[in-house]
Protein backbone atom coordinates (compact mmCIF):
# COMPACT_ATOMS: atom_id res chain seq x y z
CA UNK A 1 0.00 0.00 0.00
CA UNK A 2 1.38 2.91 -1.20
CA UNK A 3 0.62 6.41 -0.39
CA UNK A 4 -1.03 7.26 -3.87
CA UNK A 5 -3.26 4.05 -3.44
CA UNK A 6 -4.54 5.45 -0.37
CA UNK A 7 -5.20 8.87 -1.35
CA UNK A 8 -6.50 7.15 -4.48
CA UNK A 9 -8.78 4.89 -3.06
CA UNK A 10 -9.82 7.52 -0.30
CA UNK A 11 -10.41 10.32 -2.66
CA UNK A 12 -13.11 7.80 -4.42
CA UNK A 13 -14.36 7.28 -1.21
CA UNK A 14 -14.92 11.04 -0.47
CA UNK A 15 -16.58 11.57 -3.88
CA UNK A 16 -18.88 9.18 -3.80
CA UNK A 17 -20.10 10.80 -0.14
CA UNK A 18 -19.23 14.33 -1.64
CA UNK A 19 -21.89 13.42 -4.87
CA UNK A 20 -24.03 11.94 -2.49
CA UNK A 21 -24.99 15.36 -0.81
CA UNK A 22 -25.26 17.13 -4.22
CA UNK A 23 -27.66 14.87 -5.05
CA UNK A 24 -29.80 15.11 -1.81
CA UNK A 25 -29.41 18.77 -2.11
CA UNK A 26 -30.57 18.75 -5.90
CA UNK A 27 -33.68 16.63 -4.81
CA UNK A 28 -34.70 18.36 -1.67
CA UNK A 29 -34.68 21.47 -3.82
CA UNK A 30 -37.26 19.69 -6.16
CA UNK A 31 -38.68 18.34 -3.80
CA UNK A 32 -39.50 20.39 -0.70
CA UNK A 33 -42.80 22.55 -0.27
CA UNK A 34 -41.59 26.18 0.31
CA UNK A 35 -39.00 28.41 -0.28
CA UNK A 36 -37.32 28.28 3.17
CA UNK A 37 -37.44 24.71 3.42
CA UNK A 38 -35.69 24.78 0.07
CA UNK A 39 -32.90 26.71 1.20
CA UNK A 40 -32.17 24.36 4.12
CA UNK A 41 -31.49 22.08 1.49
CA UNK A 42 -29.37 24.45 -0.40
CA UNK A 43 -27.37 25.52 1.92
CA UNK A 44 -26.55 22.83 3.97
CA UNK A 45 -26.27 19.83 1.79
CA UNK A 46 -24.56 21.37 -1.30
CA UNK A 47 -21.74 23.35 1.20
CA UNK A 48 -21.27 19.51 2.61
CA UNK A 49 -20.87 18.10 -0.69
CA UNK A 50 -18.25 20.48 -1.84
CA UNK A 51 -16.75 20.00 1.41
CA UNK A 52 -16.27 16.45 0.71
CA UNK A 53 -15.63 17.10 -3.16
CA UNK A 54 -12.54 19.44 -1.68
CA UNK A 55 -11.00 16.90 0.50
CA UNK A 56 -10.98 14.28 -2.00
CA UNK A 57 -9.18 16.85 -4.61
CA UNK A 58 -7.14 17.80 -1.20
CA UNK A 59 -5.81 14.03 -0.59
CA UNK A 60 -4.79 14.19 -4.55
CA UNK A 61 -3.16 17.60 -5.11
CA UNK A 62 0.30 17.94 -5.52
CA UNK A 63 1.46 20.45 -2.99
CA UNK A 64 0.25 21.83 0.35
CA UNK A 65 -0.53 25.71 -1.18
CA UNK A 66 -2.63 24.12 -3.64
CA UNK A 67 -4.38 22.68 -0.75
CA UNK A 68 -4.55 25.15 1.19
CA UNK A 69 -6.24 27.10 -2.03
CA UNK A 70 -8.99 24.61 -2.06
CA UNK A 71 -9.77 24.94 1.59
CA UNK A 72 -10.03 28.68 1.16
CA UNK A 73 -12.24 28.14 -1.95
CA UNK A 74 -14.35 26.25 0.02
CA UNK A 75 -14.03 28.93 3.14
CA UNK A 76 -15.61 31.50 0.51
CA UNK A 77 -18.36 29.59 -0.55
CA UNK A 78 -19.60 28.52 2.88
CA UNK A 79 -19.42 32.87 3.76
CA UNK A 80 -21.50 33.55 0.96
CA UNK A 81 -23.60 30.97 0.99
CA UNK A 82 -24.64 31.32 4.30
CA UNK A 83 -24.84 34.90 3.83
CA UNK A 84 -27.03 34.22 0.30
CA UNK A 85 -29.27 32.06 2.25
CA UNK A 86 -30.20 34.76 4.88
CA UNK A 87 -30.39 37.65 2.25
CA UNK A 88 -32.80 35.65 0.39
CA UNK A 89 -34.66 34.59 4.02
CA UNK A 90 -34.83 37.84 5.24
CA UNK A 91 -35.89 39.91 2.13
CA UNK A 92 -38.58 36.83 1.56
CA UNK A 93 -39.79 37.17 5.10
CA UNK A 94 -40.05 40.84 4.51
CA UNK A 95 -41.90 40.20 2.01
CA UNK A 96 -44.61 38.62 3.99
CA UNK A 97 -44.15 34.94 2.85
CA UNK A 98 -45.57 32.43 5.49
CA UNK A 99 -43.35 29.42 5.47
CA UNK A 100 -45.39 26.11 4.70
CA UNK A 101 -46.36 24.30 7.85
CA UNK A 102 -47.61 20.86 7.89
CA UNK A 103 -51.45 21.70 9.69
CA UNK A 104 -52.29 24.30 6.97
CA UNK A 105 -52.44 21.74 3.76
CA UNK B 1 -8.01 6.98 -10.78
CA UNK B 2 -9.19 9.36 -13.00
CA UNK B 3 -12.25 7.36 -13.62
CA UNK B 4 -13.84 8.60 -10.49
CA UNK B 5 -13.08 12.20 -11.42
CA UNK B 6 -14.90 11.51 -14.57
CA UNK B 7 -17.99 9.91 -12.92
CA UNK B 8 -18.05 12.72 -10.37
CA UNK B 9 -18.11 15.11 -12.99
CA UNK B 10 -21.44 13.00 -14.64
CA UNK B 11 -22.94 13.00 -11.63
CA UNK B 12 -22.22 16.56 -10.46
CA UNK B 13 -23.97 17.55 -14.23
CA UNK B 14 -26.56 15.23 -13.26
CA UNK B 15 -27.92 16.59 -10.56
CA UNK B 16 -27.46 20.56 -11.62
CA UNK B 17 -29.53 18.95 -14.52
CA UNK B 18 -32.53 18.33 -12.24
CA UNK B 19 -32.24 21.65 -10.39
CA UNK B 20 -33.52 23.24 -13.54
CA UNK B 21 -37.12 21.27 -13.24
CA UNK B 22 -37.58 24.12 -10.36
CA UNK B 23 -36.69 27.11 -12.60
CA UNK B 24 -39.28 25.29 -14.67
CA UNK B 25 -42.13 24.92 -12.24
CA UNK B 26 -41.48 28.11 -9.97
CA UNK B 27 -44.03 28.88 -8.18
CA UNK B 28 -41.85 32.07 -7.23
CA UNK B 29 -39.25 33.84 -8.73
CA UNK B 30 -37.68 33.80 -5.20
CA UNK B 31 -37.30 29.80 -6.07
CA UNK B 32 -36.31 30.19 -9.42
CA UNK B 33 -33.03 32.15 -7.98
CA UNK B 34 -32.76 29.56 -5.73
CA UNK B 35 -31.17 26.97 -8.69
CA UNK B 36 -29.28 29.42 -9.60
CA UNK B 37 -27.38 29.40 -6.23
CA UNK B 38 -27.04 25.78 -6.44
CA UNK B 39 -25.60 26.16 -10.06
CA UNK B 40 -22.85 28.64 -7.95
CA UNK B 41 -22.29 25.89 -5.76
CA UNK B 42 -22.24 23.06 -8.05
CA UNK B 43 -20.45 25.15 -10.52
CA UNK B 44 -17.40 25.67 -8.32
CA UNK B 45 -17.70 21.26 -7.38
CA UNK B 46 -17.27 20.97 -11.44
CA UNK B 47 -14.89 23.53 -12.21
CA UNK B 48 -12.52 22.34 -9.77
CA UNK B 49 -12.95 18.72 -10.40
CA UNK B 50 -12.20 19.62 -14.14
CA UNK B 51 -9.15 21.50 -13.01
CA UNK B 52 -8.37 18.28 -11.54
CA UNK B 53 -8.95 16.41 -14.28
CA UNK B 54 -7.23 18.55 -17.16
CA UNK B 55 -4.31 19.50 -14.88
CA UNK B 56 -5.02 23.10 -15.92
CA UNK B 57 -4.44 24.98 -12.33
CA UNK B 58 -5.89 28.20 -13.59
CA UNK B 59 -9.33 26.77 -13.57
CA UNK B 60 -8.91 26.94 -9.76
CA UNK B 61 -8.85 30.54 -9.91
CA UNK B 62 -12.40 30.44 -12.16
CA UNK B 63 -14.11 28.54 -9.16
CA UNK B 64 -13.23 31.49 -6.97
CA UNK B 65 -14.73 33.47 -9.78
CA UNK B 66 -17.87 31.11 -9.59
CA UNK B 67 -18.13 31.48 -5.67
CA UNK B 68 -18.18 35.39 -5.61
CA UNK B 69 -20.81 34.85 -8.35
CA UNK B 70 -22.86 33.75 -6.98
CA UNK B 71 -22.91 36.34 -3.89
CA UNK B 72 -22.85 38.85 -6.62
CA UNK B 73 -26.07 37.51 -8.56
CA UNK B 74 -28.24 36.84 -4.81
CA UNK B 75 -26.93 40.14 -3.77
CA UNK B 76 -28.22 42.32 -6.69
CA UNK B 77 -31.39 39.99 -6.51
CA UNK B 78 -32.87 41.23 -3.21
CA UNK B 79 -31.48 44.13 -3.47
CA UNK B 80 -32.68 45.50 -6.91
CA UNK B 81 -35.20 42.85 -8.64
CA UNK B 82 -37.09 41.88 -5.27
CA UNK B 83 -41.06 41.56 -6.28
CA UNK B 84 -39.98 42.14 -9.98
CA UNK B 85 -40.32 37.76 -10.81
CA UNK B 86 -43.93 38.28 -11.89
CA UNK B 87 -43.14 40.29 -14.94
CA UNK C 1 -16.58 8.46 -19.96
CA UNK C 2 -16.37 12.08 -20.61
CA UNK C 3 -17.98 11.87 -23.74
CA UNK C 4 -20.87 10.89 -21.57
CA UNK C 5 -20.10 14.18 -19.55
CA UNK C 6 -20.16 16.24 -22.60
CA UNK C 7 -23.42 15.19 -24.35
CA UNK C 8 -24.93 16.15 -21.09
CA UNK C 9 -23.50 19.35 -21.12
CA UNK C 10 -24.46 19.97 -24.81
CA UNK C 11 -28.32 19.14 -24.12
CA UNK C 12 -28.84 20.82 -21.23
CA UNK C 13 -26.99 23.69 -22.80
CA UNK C 14 -29.63 23.79 -25.49
CA UNK C 15 -32.60 22.84 -22.86
CA UNK C 16 -31.39 26.21 -21.14
CA UNK C 17 -30.92 27.63 -24.23
CA UNK C 18 -34.43 27.38 -25.81
CA UNK C 19 -35.76 28.02 -22.39
CA UNK C 20 -34.49 31.53 -21.56
CA UNK C 21 -35.74 32.26 -25.04
CA UNK C 22 -39.14 31.39 -25.33
CA UNK C 23 -40.23 32.01 -21.40
CA UNK C 24 -43.19 34.61 -21.38
CA UNK C 25 -42.27 35.43 -18.38
CA UNK C 26 -39.11 37.39 -18.19
CA UNK C 27 -37.69 36.54 -15.02
CA UNK C 28 -37.90 32.93 -15.80
CA UNK C 29 -35.49 34.01 -18.74
CA UNK C 30 -33.29 36.30 -16.61
CA UNK C 31 -32.40 33.43 -14.34
CA UNK C 32 -32.18 30.69 -17.19
CA UNK C 33 -30.12 33.80 -18.63
CA UNK C 34 -27.41 33.62 -16.36
CA UNK C 35 -27.35 29.67 -15.49
CA UNK C 36 -27.38 29.22 -19.65
CA UNK C 37 -23.68 31.64 -18.82
CA UNK C 38 -22.49 29.36 -16.17
CA UNK C 39 -23.10 25.86 -18.38
CA UNK C 40 -21.44 27.99 -21.27
CA UNK C 41 -18.19 28.70 -18.71
CA UNK C 42 -18.05 25.26 -18.00
CA UNK C 43 -18.22 24.17 -22.36
CA UNK C 44 -15.42 26.71 -22.97
CA UNK C 45 -13.33 24.66 -19.82
CA UNK C 46 -14.23 21.39 -22.09
CA UNK C 47 -13.01 23.55 -25.25
CA UNK C 48 -9.61 23.91 -23.20
CA UNK C 49 -9.61 27.80 -23.45
CA UNK C 50 -9.89 28.82 -19.27
CA UNK C 51 -8.96 32.09 -20.19
CA UNK C 52 -12.43 32.35 -22.58
CA UNK C 53 -14.20 30.42 -19.50
CA UNK C 54 -13.39 32.89 -16.62
CA UNK C 55 -14.58 35.68 -18.97
CA UNK C 56 -17.88 34.31 -19.90
CA UNK C 57 -18.41 33.25 -15.93
CA UNK C 58 -17.33 37.08 -14.66
CA UNK C 59 -19.28 38.99 -17.83
CA UNK C 60 -21.85 36.78 -19.38
CA UNK C 61 -22.96 35.05 -16.17
CA UNK C 62 -22.24 37.88 -13.59
CA UNK C 63 -22.41 41.11 -14.73
CA UNK C 64 -24.73 40.72 -17.70
CA UNK C 65 -27.15 38.68 -15.19
CA UNK C 66 -26.62 41.64 -12.22
CA UNK C 67 -27.35 43.99 -14.78
CA UNK C 68 -30.36 41.91 -16.30
CA UNK C 69 -31.67 41.53 -13.15
CA UNK C 70 -31.45 45.27 -12.20
CA UNK C 71 -33.10 46.15 -15.35
CA UNK C 72 -35.89 44.41 -14.36
CA UNK C 73 -36.13 45.78 -11.01
CA UNK C 74 -36.14 49.11 -12.97
CA UNK C 75 -39.06 47.59 -15.32
CA UNK C 76 -41.16 47.25 -11.96
CA UNK C 77 -40.61 50.40 -10.60
CA UNK C 78 -41.47 52.27 -13.21
CA UNK C 79 -44.91 50.51 -14.03
CA UNK C 80 -44.53 49.73 -17.33
CA UNK C 81 -47.98 48.26 -18.41
CA UNK C 82 -47.07 44.62 -19.16
CA UNK C 83 -48.78 41.65 -19.77
CA UNK C 84 -47.78 39.32 -16.92
CA UNK C 85 -48.82 35.82 -17.36
CA UNK C 86 -50.15 34.64 -14.81
CA UNK C 87 -48.82 31.56 -13.14
CA UNK C 88 -50.80 28.48 -13.66
CA UNK C 89 -49.92 26.41 -10.37
CA UNK C 90 -51.52 27.55 -7.34
CA UNK C 91 -49.26 28.88 -3.67
CA UNK C 92 -48.40 32.57 -5.36
CA UNK C 93 -48.20 33.80 -1.76
CA UNK C 94 -47.64 37.86 -2.05
CA UNK C 95 -50.74 37.71 -4.01
CA UNK D 1 -16.51 42.07 24.83
CA UNK D 2 -14.12 43.71 22.06
CA UNK D 3 -16.43 46.53 22.03
CA UNK D 4 -14.55 49.82 22.14
CA UNK D 5 -15.84 52.72 23.46
CA UNK D 6 -13.50 55.69 22.09
CA UNK D 7 -14.21 56.16 18.19
CA UNK D 8 -10.38 57.74 18.00
CA UNK D 9 -7.61 55.47 17.42
CA UNK D 10 -3.71 56.29 18.37
CA UNK D 11 -1.19 56.64 15.68
CA UNK D 12 0.17 53.43 17.16
CA UNK D 13 -2.61 50.91 16.69
CA UNK D 14 -3.38 51.84 13.43
CA UNK D 15 0.36 51.34 12.66
CA UNK D 16 -0.01 48.11 14.47
CA UNK D 17 -3.59 47.36 12.29
CA UNK D 18 -2.17 48.04 9.20
CA UNK D 19 1.19 46.06 9.61
CA UNK D 20 -1.30 43.33 10.58
CA UNK D 21 -4.16 43.32 7.92
CA UNK D 22 -1.46 43.57 5.10
CA UNK D 23 0.27 40.34 6.44
CA UNK D 24 -3.19 39.00 6.32
CA UNK D 25 -4.07 39.96 2.80
CA UNK D 26 -0.28 39.45 1.57
CA UNK D 27 -1.03 35.77 3.06
CA UNK D 28 -4.37 35.27 1.05
CA UNK D 29 -2.36 36.53 -2.23
CA UNK D 30 0.40 33.73 -1.52
CA UNK D 31 -2.47 31.46 -1.78
CA UNK D 32 -4.50 32.61 -4.36
CA UNK D 33 -1.39 32.87 -7.13
CA UNK D 34 -0.25 29.30 -5.25
CA UNK D 35 3.36 30.59 -4.28
CA UNK D 36 4.41 31.91 -7.80
CA UNK D 37 7.13 34.67 -6.86
CA UNK D 38 6.59 36.38 -9.74
CA UNK D 39 3.23 37.81 -8.98
CA UNK D 40 4.55 39.38 -5.34
CA UNK D 41 5.86 42.72 -7.55
CA UNK D 42 1.91 42.96 -7.71
CA UNK D 43 1.02 41.43 -4.76
CA UNK D 44 2.45 43.31 -1.92
CA UNK D 45 1.87 46.70 -3.12
CA UNK D 46 -1.92 45.52 -3.57
CA UNK D 47 -1.90 44.39 -0.11
CA UNK D 48 -0.76 47.61 1.04
CA UNK D 49 -3.05 49.48 -0.52
CA UNK D 50 -5.83 47.20 0.55
CA UNK D 51 -4.68 47.28 4.15
CA UNK D 52 -4.16 51.04 3.72
CA UNK D 53 -8.27 51.62 2.66
CA UNK D 54 -9.56 48.92 5.35
CA UNK D 55 -7.82 51.32 8.20
CA UNK D 56 -8.59 54.41 6.46
CA UNK D 57 -12.40 53.31 6.52
CA UNK D 58 -12.82 50.65 9.33
CA UNK D 59 -10.07 51.14 12.16
CA UNK D 60 -11.47 49.49 14.62
CA UNK D 61 -11.23 45.84 14.23
CA UNK D 62 -14.52 44.06 14.26
CA UNK D 63 -14.21 41.57 16.82
CA UNK D 64 -11.03 40.19 18.57
CA UNK D 65 -11.57 36.36 17.42
CA UNK D 66 -10.05 34.53 20.86
CA UNK D 67 -7.83 31.83 19.65
CA UNK D 68 -8.64 28.63 21.97
CA UNK D 69 -12.40 29.45 21.59
CA UNK D 70 -11.77 29.25 17.43
CA UNK D 71 -10.17 25.93 17.76
CA UNK D 72 -13.25 24.44 19.90
CA UNK D 73 -15.50 26.35 17.61
CA UNK D 74 -14.10 24.61 13.91
CA UNK D 75 -14.41 21.47 15.65
CA UNK D 76 -17.74 22.06 16.97
CA UNK D 77 -19.08 23.88 13.56
CA UNK D 78 -17.26 20.84 11.17
CA UNK D 79 -19.22 17.83 13.59
CA UNK D 80 -22.50 20.41 13.57
CA UNK D 81 -22.41 21.25 9.68
CA UNK D 82 -21.64 17.63 8.82
CA UNK D 83 -25.29 16.22 10.85
CA UNK D 84 -26.67 19.51 9.29
CA UNK D 85 -26.40 17.85 6.00
CA UNK D 86 -26.93 14.21 6.70
CA UNK D 87 -30.42 15.33 8.28
CA UNK D 88 -31.33 17.60 5.46
CA UNK D 89 -30.11 14.43 3.06
CA UNK D 90 -32.12 11.95 5.29
CA UNK D 91 -35.26 14.45 5.45
CA UNK D 92 -35.37 14.72 0.96
CA UNK D 93 -34.52 11.59 0.37
CA UNK D 94 -37.21 9.74 2.32
CA UNK D 95 -40.53 8.90 0.24
CA UNK D 96 -42.61 10.32 3.32
CA UNK D 97 -40.55 13.81 3.56
CA UNK D 98 -40.28 14.51 7.84
CA UNK D 99 -40.93 17.83 7.39
CA UNK D 100 -42.53 19.92 10.36
CA UNK D 101 -41.20 23.92 9.58
CA UNK D 102 -41.82 26.81 11.73
CA UNK D 103 -40.77 30.12 12.89
CA UNK D 104 -39.18 30.44 16.12
CA UNK D 105 -38.35 33.71 17.98
CA UNK D 106 -34.76 33.40 20.04
CA UNK D 107 -33.89 36.28 22.04
CA UNK D 108 -30.19 36.74 21.68
CA UNK D 109 -27.68 37.41 24.66
CA UNK D 110 -25.21 37.77 22.29
CA UNK D 111 -24.55 41.26 21.57
CA UNK D 112 -22.45 43.15 19.03
CA UNK D 113 -22.85 43.30 14.96
CA UNK D 114 -19.60 41.23 14.14
CA UNK D 115 -20.29 38.25 16.91
CA UNK D 116 -24.08 38.61 15.44
CA UNK D 117 -23.46 37.82 12.08
CA UNK D 118 -21.53 34.97 13.15
CA UNK D 119 -24.36 33.85 14.72
CA UNK D 120 -26.79 34.14 12.30
CA UNK D 121 -24.52 32.35 9.15
CA UNK D 122 -23.62 29.37 11.80
CA UNK D 123 -27.19 28.65 12.92
CA UNK D 124 -28.05 28.89 8.89
CA UNK D 125 -25.34 25.80 8.44
CA UNK D 126 -26.50 23.72 11.26
CA UNK D 127 -28.72 21.01 11.83
CA UNK D 128 -32.65 21.84 10.64
CA UNK D 129 -32.15 25.72 11.16
CA UNK D 130 -32.07 28.91 9.36
CA UNK D 131 -32.00 32.29 10.50
CA UNK D 132 -34.92 34.01 8.89
CA UNK D 133 -34.49 37.73 10.35
CA UNK D 134 -32.99 39.98 13.03
CA UNK D 135 -36.41 41.43 14.72
CA UNK D 136 -36.07 44.66 16.52
CA UNK D 137 -35.58 44.50 20.31
CA UNK D 138 -32.72 41.70 20.42
CA UNK D 139 -34.91 38.75 18.54
CA UNK D 140 -33.48 36.54 15.66
CA UNK D 141 -36.43 34.90 13.83
CA UNK D 142 -35.32 31.22 13.01
CA UNK D 143 -36.79 29.27 10.37
CA UNK D 144 -36.96 25.14 11.59
CA UNK D 145 -37.45 22.25 9.63
CA UNK D 146 -38.78 19.92 12.76
CA UNK D 147 -40.57 21.94 15.72
CA UNK D 148 -39.60 19.72 18.59
CA UNK D 149 -39.22 21.23 22.22
CA UNK D 150 -35.32 21.24 22.43
CA UNK D 151 -35.04 24.07 19.45
CA UNK D 152 -34.43 26.65 21.38
CA UNK D 153 -32.37 25.15 23.97
CA UNK D 154 -29.81 23.52 21.10
CA UNK D 155 -29.95 27.37 19.75
CA UNK D 156 -28.75 28.23 23.34
CA UNK D 157 -25.74 26.03 23.19
CA UNK D 158 -24.74 27.28 19.45
CA UNK D 159 -24.87 30.90 21.02
CA UNK D 160 -22.29 29.53 23.89
CA UNK D 161 -19.83 28.73 21.10
CA UNK D 162 -19.82 31.64 19.10
CA UNK D 163 -19.33 33.22 22.33
CA UNK D 164 -16.80 31.40 23.23
CA UNK D 165 -15.26 32.33 19.30
CA UNK D 166 -14.86 35.85 20.58
CA UNK D 167 -14.08 34.79 24.07
CA UNK D 168 -17.42 36.64 25.55
CA UNK D 169 -19.44 35.37 28.12
CA UNK D 170 -23.22 35.57 28.17
CA UNK D 171 -25.49 36.42 30.54
CA UNK D 172 -27.23 33.22 32.30
CA UNK D 173 -30.03 31.78 30.06
CA UNK D 174 -33.55 32.24 31.93
CA UNK D 175 -36.17 29.99 29.52
CA UNK D 176 -39.56 31.83 28.99
CA UNK D 177 -41.44 28.77 27.36
CA UNK D 178 -42.28 30.89 25.08
CA UNK D 179 -42.01 28.86 22.06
Amino acid sequence: MTWETIAGWGSTALFAVGAFFFFAGSVGLVRFPDVYTRLHALTKADNLGLGFVVTGLALRAESWIVVLKLYLIWLIVIVTGATACYLVANAARGSGLEPWTRERR
Amino acid sequence: MTLALEVLAVVIMATVSLGIYRIERGPTGTDRMLSAMLFGTSGVALTLVLAEITGIGALRDMALVFALLGALTSVSFVKRAWGAEDR
Amino acid sequence: MMIVFDILLVATIIWIAVGSLSQRQMFKSVVMFVIFGLFMAIAWIRLSSPDVAMAEAAIGAGVTGALMLDAIGHLRRSETPYASAAEPEGGEPDA
Amino acid sequence: MSQQTATTISRRERIRLFVLRTLALGAIWVLITEADPGSLAVGVPLAMIGAALSVALQPRSLSAVHLPGAVRFAGFFLVQSFLGGLDVARRALSPAMPLDPACVRYPLRLAGDGPRVVLANTISLLPGTLSARFLGGDTLEVHVLDNHESVLADLAQVEERVAGLFGANLPPLQMGGDS
